[in-house]
């Protein structure tokens, strides 16, 4: 019982990650009518983001200490962040220990201006080809990213710790009356939970309840007639862009502290959210994050022993084989429309 | 010449007649490019030599390719004479004189693996069949290793393993024309076993992760026969898959299971995300059946030592090799890579710089590239002053005997390159095995192949 | 009994009654029209007749067999072929392929996998498909891309792709929307020369009466999915629960 | 001739020259000069090209002419692999028992999968292709360690007893005796040319590959093909079955790429289970749109292209600029040879990312619009109407 309760908790954090990478998607393609496979690779981003943030706040003066040696037996160069200059030690270190979370706003127009040059510099041309070239064009430049990103950050993955105050783990165990220990979740992966769900409410309120969001939501419906109208829906699905890749950003930052950021993260995730996308149903909000939990929870169940030895392997291949039996049940997906992405 | 004629015949033929007014015509079979004169493949002319270096320049150990490549580099100056000379003046061998190999200036090509066996062999066949390298040394995972040194001993030239872990390498899959300096898991077991009784006690029980593909499986029979004779229990063996990035599902059951010891059967990305993942949930400050719960990284590397941050913090495993030790051989490296590049080599840089030494100094003492009397020269060489204290490739099976260093994460790391500190040396003799030993069996050196 | 005989079929969409319990009776070799107001269930009628949607209820009988539960493929090599509102046609081949693949159909049934052959060895084929291009004036655009075609000529494609087949029933969508008044003229002289050379029966679904009454010899009135008469033009013109339903003020001119 | 008109037989012929030929045209600088670095007539990547080559035409016969988008053909070349590497281990070294088995097994590898995925069209398709595909892998590389011997790669070992082969047979892959890996080196004027039994092999297999799939393009069958991606609707009304040809074209390119990944292992007898990963269905793809899809020779060059990249540019490390650009003075030298570097060594994927994006975005036609675009630059003539591929009563212009 408490397994299931631990592999539930563990699905919807999980699932959040696809949840929030799959809704950037749907975004895209419900409004442009683009199949972005540099999606991932904006999630790719968003995570080194926070890496920059975190250089750029431990930017050090370095100051030459002659009683100490480094490796090669020089005088040793001790380097003091500027951040603990300006603020005092004290004060300094809590900022660089929150760069994470400060990261986040830090992402925002980073991840704005990039969605904007991507979708105005190369997506825009891509309208009206078909979708084989737009998968190509933007798994190109995923191609792309991810190489530039490596060239300048190396292949290694970088530590991105979250904030000292979410270290250790809650103990529902404790709470719910069990064993203490059963049933333990750390403090940040809570967070990162609670994040995508304020993250995905957010994207529906904003669709829901403002004029830009009504417009966007007819013209996901039918772009036609809302252009018929004399609105102009291409410059709000530019901002949309930008917001998808705000959402992929945010993700990706607050992702940074769970799994150290390397360049081919974006590569990782990529086909499980285009699993998760079209599993949800290409073009269906709601599906894309209903799939994502669905898959982040069964996952975890699948990884568990009881499973596993019953079916050897199952964990490798469980996200695909529920897409592919949900594909052939139900066509569109769980929550797809017809006729969409059928040509 | 017609085109019709391009038969193989017809290529004999046409070959043999624009030879004579043109150039000699050579004519090879089996595999044999200058063998017709030297009696193996790809002997040095002009007075080069051309060695090859595989290494993954892109996919996820680009970094450790990279730190391979710097430490070739090294190598191949010092054979040539030009540098401080580095090992070369601590290595017990003195046939080396800084005038490159057998007095052919030694030049190199470099490949990438991708760290895929296919992308692997790809690139060392590139090397040997167009730039005629006459042997072929890197890599940074066993599949690569294992793989490429197949190839070699099918096309005749020395194969120099970079980091490669897997009892594999050495052991089924050994080669006639393949040799490892690196440890392997069991060496890894063997050392890090009484450390961790010491430490632990010999009343725990040990949950294992293991990536699921051969090296994970080498690693965890290894640890878990080495644990499990000095008392240990096992909990549980779960095998995650080699794509996994987010291992939360697999630690979480971990606590529930009645262990108190966490095994990390992973190496790179994965060995970076499940150990930053077991931390996370807290998993060291527990306490289980009345005892701290602990995690044992059986392989460390301080590349992934630094992915993973502060996580490392006070966990023991086992390396090859690292910056901080105080012995000449040692020192002498830290000193000549650390001025040419500003930091302290990884294990990886060090293994293959020796790999290469090795070869040269084997070269120069045979008199010759060939690989069969290079792998005889090298069949059961003793030396010392490569870092590692008195070694030995033992002949029977091409692995290098040698100390092991068990390490941990060091608490208060006084610059970014001081992740771990060595906790232990163990001797030789505790990680020696049989060359017959189950682990290790089933496979044949077979003959050397000079490609000829 | 008729060629094509409709029984109480019935479809729902959800809420909605598409079509109420339909009975038709299309005599061969005759040209039947389905008119109606928008919504009628004329399209809806035909989705069901080549195949495309299941009824909920009833019977369609072709030739004295069901074509209910059949694939569209199957239904054609029965013998009924569509032309659609909008031209239905192979865009990225030429306009003598887009010929050939019908007549390939015709000889050759649903699959035939003849990859070794080459396409200019098909003599027979080449010379029905060409034929029946002239019979259609298109000759001399054999070898254009089909998409650049004028819409007009896209239709008289259309309909001889269709043709060549020789199917004994030829299903019609408006033939003739959106067509200019020179184009719907040339695709009545086409309708009727159709209809005049060959033995075929027709079923028309068409907004444009005069399409309507210059081709049809039988026509159905639908309204909200449900049959309201049938009878000749003569009589439907003067028809008066017609002229309420469908036509309303403005009768036929 | 063979069933050819005027035009495909001399387009055929030119074919087969440039593939006969390949030692030389791939070998263009003579050895020791500083361009050597940019031969590329050695046996493995000769053959590589060849076999890509054959892959990437299968590819074609089911993306180009029908427009599905198969995210999975990496799986059947990988089944060919491991089919062929296992007649070397149980039956003979001999290359024939393996290529057909390979071809066979991938065929019927690809009947299953083709016949599930097939139910759904677009990104679906993409999507069930690219989902068991990754399924493959993932089980080769762990719980099907026994049958591929997963991380390792399978490879034929000492203690295999062959058997067909007797006890003098030889020990590595060869055509009733004569060794895949002989060569024939010819030396000649400071050019060291190549000739390896297991290229021509390779290159003739690549050939008949050729000619078949010309012969596809130009039949009925493949009219067929293109009229699916074309219009299935019209093509169901036209009383065709749309599913048993798109299932013909996903059989026939599967067992392609089972021939090209059989051939892969007489090259090299080893199969890995990374040549199954997504990301290698995705090479193929890339080769055909890079050469063009739906064009005839366009996979082939896109194969030659993209290896050439991969195993040519991968090695210009630093230390080889550097050499290149010694007579600069240092200063711009360091900035040049850094800049350089981005792209060449271990920036090599970058390039072709960048490669990649900017042929789609420029020229959706692949180099074989771009080789089109340049040579109509000198034509006085106004072109032949467009892509003559779509044609067959007016065959492509041979220089495609």
């Amino acid at each position: 019982m408490d397994q299931i309760f631990l592999q539930v908790l563990n699905g919807l954090d999980k699932g959040s990650a696809y949840a929030l990478i799959a809704l950037g998607l749907t975004l895209i393609f419900g409004t442009l009518g683009v199949v972005n496979f540099a999606h991932g690779a904006l999630f790719m981003i968003g995570a080194f983001c926070a890496v920059t943030l975190q250089k750029i706040l431990t930017l050090s003066k370095i100051t030459i200490d002659p009683t100490k040696t480094d490796f090669l037996g020089n005088p040793a160069k001790i380097k003091t962040p500027y951040v603990e200059g300006w603020f005092g030690p004290d004060m300094g270190a809590m900022i660089i220990d929150w760069s994470v979370p400060m990261a986040v706003l830090f992402s925002i127009p980073v991840m704005i201006l990039v969605g904007f040059i991507m979708e105005r510099g190369l997506i825009k041309h891509f309208y009206h080809r078909p979708h084989a070239d737009q998968i190509l064009v933007t798994f190109g430049l995923a191609i792309v990213l991810q190489e530039v990103v490596k060239q300048f950050y190396g292949a290694n993955p970088i530590p991105t710790p979250a904030p000292a105050a979410f270290k250790g783990s809650f103990d529902f165990g404790v709470m719910l009356g069990i064993d203490a220990n059963k049933v333990i979740y750390p403090y940040w992966r809570m967070v990162y939970f609670l994040f995508s769900a304020v993250v995905i409410s957010a994207v529906f309120a904003f669709l829901r309840f403002t004029t830009f969001g009504m417009v966007v939501r007819a013209g996901m419906a039918d772009r036609e007639t809302v252009g018929l109208l004399g609105i102009n829906i291409d410059k709000r699905f530019t901002i949309m862009f930008g917001i998808a890749a705000a959402v992929a950003g945010m993700a990706g930052v607050m992702y940074a502290p769970i799994n150290s950021p390397n360049y081919h993260m974006g590569m990782d995730f990529l086909v499980l959210s285009f699993v998760v996308v079209v599993v949800g149903g290409m073009g269906s909000l709601p599906g894309a994050v209903l799939a994502g939990f669905l898959l982040g929870i069964l996952e975890s169940f699948s990884s568990m022993n009881e499973v596993k030895s019953l079916i050897p392997g199952i964990d490798q291949i469980i996200i695909y084989l529920v897409a592919i039996i949900i594909l052939l049940a139900r066509p569109r997906g769980l929550m797809g429309k017809r006729g969409v992405m059928e040509d | 010449m017609t085109k019709s004629n391009l038969t193989r015949r017809g290529l004999i033929k046409t070959g043999a007649a624009a030879s004579a007014g043109l150039a000699m015509p050579t004519l090879f079979t089996g595999n044999v490019w200058a063998a017709a004169h030297s009696g193996y493949r790809n002997a040095p002319t002009n007075g080069t030599v051309t060695l090859g270096f595989n290494v993954p320049q892109s996919g996820p150990y680009a970094d450790e390719g990279a730190d391979e490549l710097r430490a070739y580099e090294l190598a191949v100056e010092h054979l040539n004479g030009g540098g401080d000379g580095g090992m070369m003046n601590t290595f017990s061998s003195s046939a080396l004189t800084g005038a490159g190999i057998l007095g052919n200036k030694v030049q190199f090509v470099t490949g990438d693996t991708q760290t895929k066996s296919d992308a692997a062999r790809a690139s060392a066949k590139s090397m040997i069949e167009k730039d005629g390298a006459v042997m072929i040394t890197g890599g940074s995972s066993s599949g690569v290793a294992i793989a490429v040194q197949g190839m070699c001993q099918e096309a005749g030239v020395i194969f120099m393993a970079g980091l490669t872990h897997s009892n594999d390498t050495t052991g089924k899959d050994k080669k006639a024309n393949g040799f490892r300096h690196f440890f392997n898991a069991y060496m890894s077991a063997a050392a890090l076993a009484p450390v961790l009784k010491k430490l632990y006690g010999t009343d725990r029980t040990a949950y294992h992760l293991t990536a699921d593909y051969s090296w994970g499986w080498t690693q965890e029979e290894s640890i878990a026969a080495a644990t499990e004779a000095m008392g240990w229990k096992t909990a549980e063996k779960v095998r995650t898959p080699l794509a996994t990035t987010d291992f939360s599902s697999y630690i979480a059951p971990v606590l529930n299971s009645g262990a108190d010891v966490l095994v990390l059967n992973h190496y790179g990305g994965n060995m970076v995300n499940s150990l930053t993942n077991a931390v996370q949930f807290g998993l060291r400050d527990k306490q289980v059946n009345g005892k701290n719960f602990e995690i044992v990284v059986p392989l460390y590397s301080r590349l992934m030592a630094k992915g993973a941050g502060a996580n490392v913090k006070g966990i023991f495993g086992s390396t090859n090799w690292h910056w901080s030790l105080t012995d000449a051989g040692s020192k002498a490296f830290v000193k000549s890579f650390g001025t040419k590049y500003g930091f302290p080599p990884s294990q990886a840089a060090h293994t293959v710089y020796c790999q290469t030494l090795l070869y040269a100094d084997a070269c120069q003492r045979a008199g010759t590239h060939n690989p069969c009397a290079v792998a005889e020269a090298l069949e059961g060489f003793k030396f010392d002053g490569l870092g590692n204290g008195p070694t030995e490739y033992r002949a029977e099976d091409h692995q290098c005997f040698k100390d092991v260093l068990v390490v941990k994460g060091k608490e208060n790391p006084e610059n970014e390159f001081d992740l771990l500190e060595i906790v232990e040396v163990t001797p030789r003799a505790q990680v020696e095995y049989a060359p017959d030993h189950p682990m290790f069996a089933g496979g044949e050196l077979g003959k050397c192949n000079p490609g000829a | 009994m008729g060629i094509l005989e409709v029984k109480g079929i019935n479809k729902r969409f959800g809420g909605l009654q598409a079509l109420g319990d339909v009975n038709l009776s299309v005599v061969e070799n005759t040209v039947h029209a389905l008119i109606g107001p928008n919504g009628a269930g004329k399209s809806t009628l035909l989705n069901v007749l080549v195949g495309k949607l299941a009824p909920d209820s009833g019977s369609v009988l072709f030739d004295g067999k069901s074509v209910l539960g059949r694939k569209p493929h199957e239904i054609n090599q029965m013998g009924i072929s569509r032309v659609f509102q909008t031209p239905e046609i192979f865009g990225d081949l030429s306009v003598i392929e887009n010929m050939m693949i019908p007549c390939f159909a015709r000889r050759d049934g649903s699959y035939r996998m003849h990859a070794f052959e080459t396409v200019g060895s098909e003599k027979g084929i080449i010379e029905d498909a060409e034929t029946m291009l002239s019979d259609v004036n298109m000759l001399e655009k054999r070898d254009m891309h089909a998409a650049s075609l004028s819409r007009g000529d896209k239709r008289r494609l259309e309909m001889a792709m269709c043709l060549v087949q020789q199917p004994r029933l030829l299903l019609l969508d408006e033939p003739t929307a959106g067509m200019a008044r020179a184009d719907t003229n040339n695709t009545i002289e086409l309708l009727k020369h159709i209809r005049d050379s060959r033995d075929i029966t027709m079923v028309i679904i068409e907004h444009d009466m005069n399409v309507v009454f210059s081709l049809a010899e039988r026509i159905t009135v639908l309204a909200q999915g449900t049959p309201l008469v049938e009878d000749t033009p003569d009589n439907i013109k003067g028809h008066p629960k017609v002229q309420e339903a469908y036509l309303g003020e403005t009768a036929v001119d | 001739m063979l069933g050819l008109n005027k035009k495909d037989t001399m387009f055929l012929l030119i074919v087969i020259a440039l593939t006969m030929a390949t030692p030389f045209l791939m070998q263009p600088f003579s050895e020791g000069s500083a361009l050597a670095q940019f031969n590329g007539g050695y046996p493995d990547l000769m053959a590589k090209v060849a076999i890509f080559g054959i892959f990437a035409i299968g590819f074609n016969i089911l993306f180009g002419l029908t427009g599905y988008l198969s995210f999975g053909h990496a799986a059947f070349l990988g089944v060919g692999s491991y089919s062929a590497v296992w007649m070397f281990k149980i039956l003979s070294l001999n290359v024939f028992p393996a290529i057909i088995l390979a071809v066979i097994m991938a065929g019927l590898f690809s009947l299953v999968i083709g016949y599930i995925s097939l139910r759904r069209s677009g990104i679906y398709f993409s999507i069930l292709t690219l989902a068991m595909a990754e399924m493959s892998f993932r089980l080769a590389y762990s719980v099907f360690t026994p049958l591929t011997n997963g991380e390792t790669g399978l490879q034929v070992r000492p203690s295999d007893v062959q058997l067909l082969d007797g006890p003098n047979a030889p020990e590595y892959p060869n055509i009733f005796g004569l060794l895949i890996s002989d060569s024939y080196k010819w030396e000649v004027a400071g050019h060291v040319f190549t000739f390896n039994v297991g290229f021509y092999f390779c290159a003739v297999i690549a050939i008949i590959a050729f000619y078949i799939s010309l012969r596809i393009f130009r039949s009925p069958f493949g009219m067929m093909l293109r009229a699916v991606k074309s219009n299935q609707n019209r093509m169901s009304y036209t009383g065709l079955n749309p599913r048993p040809y798109t299932l013909a074209a996903f059989v026939i390119s599967g067992m392609y790429a089972g021939l090209a990944g059989g051939l892969l292992a007489v090259m090299d007898p080893l199969a890995g289970a990374e040549r199954m990963q997504w990301t290698a269905s995705g090479e193929v793809v890339i080769m055909t749109i890079l050469g063009g899809a739906g064009t005839l020779l366009g996979p082939v060059l896109g194969a030659g292209a993209i290896k050439y990249l991969e195993n040519i540019f991968s090695k210009i490390n630093e230390t080889v600029l550097h050499d290149w650009f010694a007579f600069l003075p240092d200063s711009i030298e360091d900035v040049v040879v850094f800049i350089l570097s981005r792209f060449t060594g271990h920036g090599w994927a970058l390039t072709l990312g960048l490669m990649f994006m900017l042929v789609v975005t420029f020229l959706p036609g692949g180099l074989v619009e771009g080789g089109k675009r340049f040579f109509g630059m000198f034509k006085r003539k106004p072109k032949e109407p467009d892509d003559a591929e779509h044609h067959p009563e007016t065959p492509p212009h041979v220089a495609e």
